[in-house]
């Protein structure tokens, strides 16, 4: 089921520098949403920016009705939306995209997530906590300050190992090196900056590891109609294109075509 | 007040309202249920359909522009032959006509998805993209020359009965040509515009942005290039005009009526508001009752008077 | 590290900067004056002059698009004499060059408003306008047609030994066969691209909004298509390209030089911020600092490459 | 002089339906503005509306340096410019335009303003009773809610006549008609709808009064630059165009060809 709504928004907090938090209320949408959904956010009153931006549901509380979008302030659609105020309406459509598959309660799972890309795995932590799932989070960025919600994800209970480029937390150096010695892990979901997933997905495969990953393209339509989303999967004869909007923007880390 | 009328008749193909949709912009038509009941619209027109399956251009394929965007999709399709297996069953079971845009590398592709969709039946007219700009051979290449345009058209109108709507490129110094051009060659009506050729830079990769180098511009920006366009094709010939390019509202639509549209098609709009079509046929409706107009074919092309 | 080299040259015109105005949009100059000093430009470019005064269109002459604007000016201007007599001190009072646009309902206008200018002196440059939507005779007319494209350029050609700068229409199918044609015929520079032929509606009266029906488009609107315009000619000919269209940002101006324009004119954005030109020679330094490039010209047209 | 501003904004109060009042700060703007100039107002930060909006100044406070600004909803632009906060900036450039000419202090002078059309004339009744220059005020508008700032007026100790065109409040009718038997006016103002306008420069002209009228038309440049905003006026031979934002807004009433 998919939803054009107008939500009041609740807040939109920054966290840091670039960062915000913006929570709304939409019991509809927190009933419906999977982990690695996205929404379809209008941004702006005015032709420019003229399209939506496709921003990942981060938080699903449904006993309140209320829905949670971590972003990074990236140009002006998203500088739009660091402007808005609690009380004011926020136009979405969504959830769009296909989310993650979940994993078999037994499984024992890690999700690793590189700056950003935390924002779709923290519903997923969310739900697979909620479901008594065992998860480990390694999270990444460049630096201490672009960790984000960590605080959050700890209190889910989950264990997590830090990692960051300039070394001022966690261990110094791409999150992928932490991954590299850890035992027991029966599924992987990644999200992140391209080439974080793609040693993700390498390293899965190597450890034969089910991974999923949420890619990104530029959105016009977000729903499968305008073909702009492409991405190239590999498939039975030739590699082919499909749309990060219908068919993703979660796929399974052995169809991408990562050399693109 | 009675309802006033909204029906018009585009080459014989009869609507029950003057809103349809821009091909490449609505999919196939399922892509778009969930947010719009797409029977309300008069047509419905989907995604440029070609003899054998296409790929598309690489990637990115879009980008956007201040009030507008490019697109480099590059006629990305399964084929005339998927199409009409998997979607003709769809289109059978909506209460609107589909206008099915039909594009091609040589002026015997044209005809050929042209010959297999009306034996296929369940279609109800043809949109010929004679001007497509992002694809190498065919597209606006037929479209910018007005000898070709006709010879694609002639080609088309000897492949089927279907009303044949011939779909015209802004990218020409004189666009009533190729309208007089095709009219002659037997199109029953047009279809305006196409997109703008354009393209963006991306400065901090000193390369362009598009996986393709250049794009088609479309979207607000090219509003009034696009109304120009149907203000001048009206004057030049006489069938019915679909008006599109930058159309977003009910306002947008009357503009382009008056300017001589008979009916209009939403594009990029559908990516802002999913639900745009039908509140534009709404908005129609309302001006008419406002204005004491009884029916909107009065107001085709009064621009002009 | 030493300040990187801004200094171009657009076909013998010396400019200390790749920036200047677009005709038009900033009159003679003195109406920026307050905001602005003109002095930090590379050169400035004067509103369009003709053989005689013009009473130029019927009003409204302006109106606002998304992301863009209408304008159907129909360059009113007081004629070459007056320009001389009044203007030409002060142009010789800036310590930067001033090139004059200039138009003609014939060649031969063209061809003395040319030779008045450059007996006069105090002129660094021409630019030559076939390319004004806006006038019924000239103009446009002249630079659709390369034929006589040529032919305006080649009596100008002889009516002057100043720096020739002939400014394209976008409204045309293909461009480079212009820019081919006033190579040939001895323009030392481009300039691209005018304004898009366009119109807007007023829904509530019924008829159009501009006095004079239609006008030309600018503003960042037609960004993708004046890029996508300057990238052709830079393949096709080898004369230097002032780009503009839409540009109101460094950034902007700096797709447009990858592109392979040598120089930025800024129009409509002048009326939006009256230092933009100004600012958009900082920002152009600033980029080839923090990218470590020592001159301008070695990102002419690199986004090709 | 003119200046480009990023004034701070003191108050933006909704005076009813679509008419607002803006209060910023710019001594800069208050020391050198006069009656019947503009300031050309960015409302947006982006594209769309891509041009500056054209607004009367209203009022003047030097000693505070506090310049107000009238203005009625019409489209986009003034709309964004009604959610402007206090506290937000406001990109303004002028003051624009060559505005009214003072009278003598001998002279007994009237104003006639329609419906927003008040705004310029305000800043010009500031001006005339801080030079105790005697002036009445001819107020119209359609409606009594649309009659603006008519307590504000009336604090600077003016004589009010009203008119509106429902009845509603003053006289029923046309303003225009007040003026008709009005005795003793050495100089008229006036600012409002085209009609009235007309209206009155009639009157005036037959009466023989000295009378300038401001004008609207659309805008680019504001500065005389572009030739947009071009009216036409008699001159010795043909009709001239001239332009409104640097030859205007003010005109003498008997040079407008008003039937253009
Ligand atoms: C499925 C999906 C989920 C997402 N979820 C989130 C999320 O939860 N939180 C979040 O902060 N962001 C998310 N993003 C990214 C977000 O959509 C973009 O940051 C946003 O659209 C940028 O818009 P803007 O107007 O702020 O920037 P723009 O002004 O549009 O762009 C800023 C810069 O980024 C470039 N750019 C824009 N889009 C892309 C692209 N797709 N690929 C490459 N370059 C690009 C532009 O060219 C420009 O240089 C998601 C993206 C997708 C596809
Ligand atoms: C010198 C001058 C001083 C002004 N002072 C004030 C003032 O103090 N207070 C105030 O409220 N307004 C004033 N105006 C009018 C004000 O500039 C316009 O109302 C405003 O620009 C409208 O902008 P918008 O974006 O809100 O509406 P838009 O969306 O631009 O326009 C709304 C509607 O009005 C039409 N329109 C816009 N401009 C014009 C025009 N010039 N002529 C005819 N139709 C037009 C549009 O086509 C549209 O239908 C003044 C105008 C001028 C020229
Ligand atoms: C993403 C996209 C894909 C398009 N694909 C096609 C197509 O397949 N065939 C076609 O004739 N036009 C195609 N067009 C052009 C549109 O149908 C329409 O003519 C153009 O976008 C102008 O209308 P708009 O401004 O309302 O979008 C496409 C446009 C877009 C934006
Ligand atoms: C109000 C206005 C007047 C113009 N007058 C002229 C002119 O006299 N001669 C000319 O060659 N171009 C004229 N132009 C076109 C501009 O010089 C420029 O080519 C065009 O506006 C595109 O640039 P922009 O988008 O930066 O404005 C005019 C443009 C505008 C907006
Ligand atoms: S964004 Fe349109 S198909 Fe994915
Ligand atoms: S607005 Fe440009 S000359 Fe008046």
């Amino acid at each position: 089921m998919s939803l054009l709504i107008n939500a009041t928004i609740l807040s939109n907090n920054q966290l840091n520098n670039n960062h915000y938090l913006m929570k709304f209320n939409s019991g509809q949408l927190a009933a419906v949403a999977k982990p690695g959904q996205f929404l379809h956010v209008k941004c702006g009153g005015t032709t420019d920016p003229l399209l939506r931006r496709p921003i990942s549901i981060h938080s699903v509380n449904k006993d309140d009705g209320v829905v949670g979008l971590l972003y990074r302030v990236a140009g002006k659609g998203t500088k739009l939306l660091s402007q808005k105020k609690p009380g004011e309406i926020l136009d979405v459509m969504g959830p769009l995209g296909n989310g993650f598959t979940m994993p078999n309660t037994a499984e024992k799972v890690a999700v690793v997530g590189g700056g950003i890309g935390i924002a779709p795995l923290y519903y997923l932590l969310q739900k697979m906590t909620a479901e008594n799932i065992t998860c480990k989070a390694y999270l990444g960025a460049r630096t201490a300050a672009e960790l984000l919600v960590v605080e959050n994800i700890k209190k889910l209970g989950i264990d997590i190992q830090l990692a960051s480029d300039d070394g001022s937390t966690g261990f110094h150096g791409p999150v992928t090196e932490l991954l590299k010695d850890a035992p027991n892990i029966d599924r992987l979901y990644t999200c992140g900056p391209l080439p974080m997933m793609k040693a993700v997905a390498q390293l899965a495969g190597e450890r034969g590891i089910p991974t999923q990953v949420s890619l990104e393209e530029r959105m016009g339509c977000g729903v499968g109609a305008c073909l702009a989303c492409t991405c190239r999967v590999k498939t039975a004869g030739d590699n082919q294109y499909k749309r990060v909007c219908a068919d993703g923007p979660v796929f399974n880390a052995g169809e991408v075509v990562w050399d693109d | 007040m009675t309802k006033p009328n909204l029906a018009v008749n585009i080459g014989g193909l009869q609507m029950k309202n003057p809103v349809t949709t821009a091909s490449g912009t609505f999919g196939f038509g399922p892509e778009y249920s969930p947010y719009i009941d797409i029977n309300q619209l008069g047509a419905v027109v989907v995604k440029g359909t070609t003899l054998k399956p296409r790929q598309g251009n690489p990637t990115p394929r879009m980008v956007e522009t201040p009030s507008g965007i490019l697109n480099s999709i590059g006629l990305q399709n399964p084929g005339v032959e998927y199409v009409i297996e998997h979607y003709l069953p769809y289109f059978k079971t909506l209460q609107t006509p589909v206008i099915v845009n039909i594009s091609g590398d040589t002026v015997e592709d044209y005809a050929q998805v042209a010959e297999k969709l009306s034996q296929a039946g369940g279609v109800a007219a043809l949109e010929v993209n004679i001007s497509c700009p992002n694809v190498k051979k065919g597209g606006m290449a037929f479209g910018s020359d007005p000898a070709m345009a006709a010879e694609v058209t002639a080609a088309v109108r000897s492949a089927t009965n279907l009303p044949l709507v011939v779909k015209l490129s802004p990218n020409v110094t004189d666009i009533t040509k190729v309208a007089e051009s095709v009219t002659k060659a037997g199109a029953n009506a047009l279809s305006l515009i196409n997109t703008l050729l354009g393209m963006a830079i991306d400065i901090n990769t000193g390369r362009p942005v598009l996986g393709n180098i250049m794009g088609g511009l479309s979207g607000p920006a090219v509003k009034p290039v696009a109304l120009r366009a149907v203000w001048q094709v009206y004057d030049a010939v006489q069938l019915p005009i679909i008006g599109m390019g930058g159309i977003s509202t009910a306002e947008d639509a009357l503009e382009f009526i008056m300017a001589g549209a008979s009916a209009v098609a939403l594009g990029t709009a559908n990516f802002i508001n999913p639900r745009v079509a039908v509140e534009v046929v709404d908005g129609i409706e309302e001006y008419l009752t406002k204005n004491g107009i009884n029916d909107v074919n009065e107001l085709v092309g009064v621009a002009h008077s």
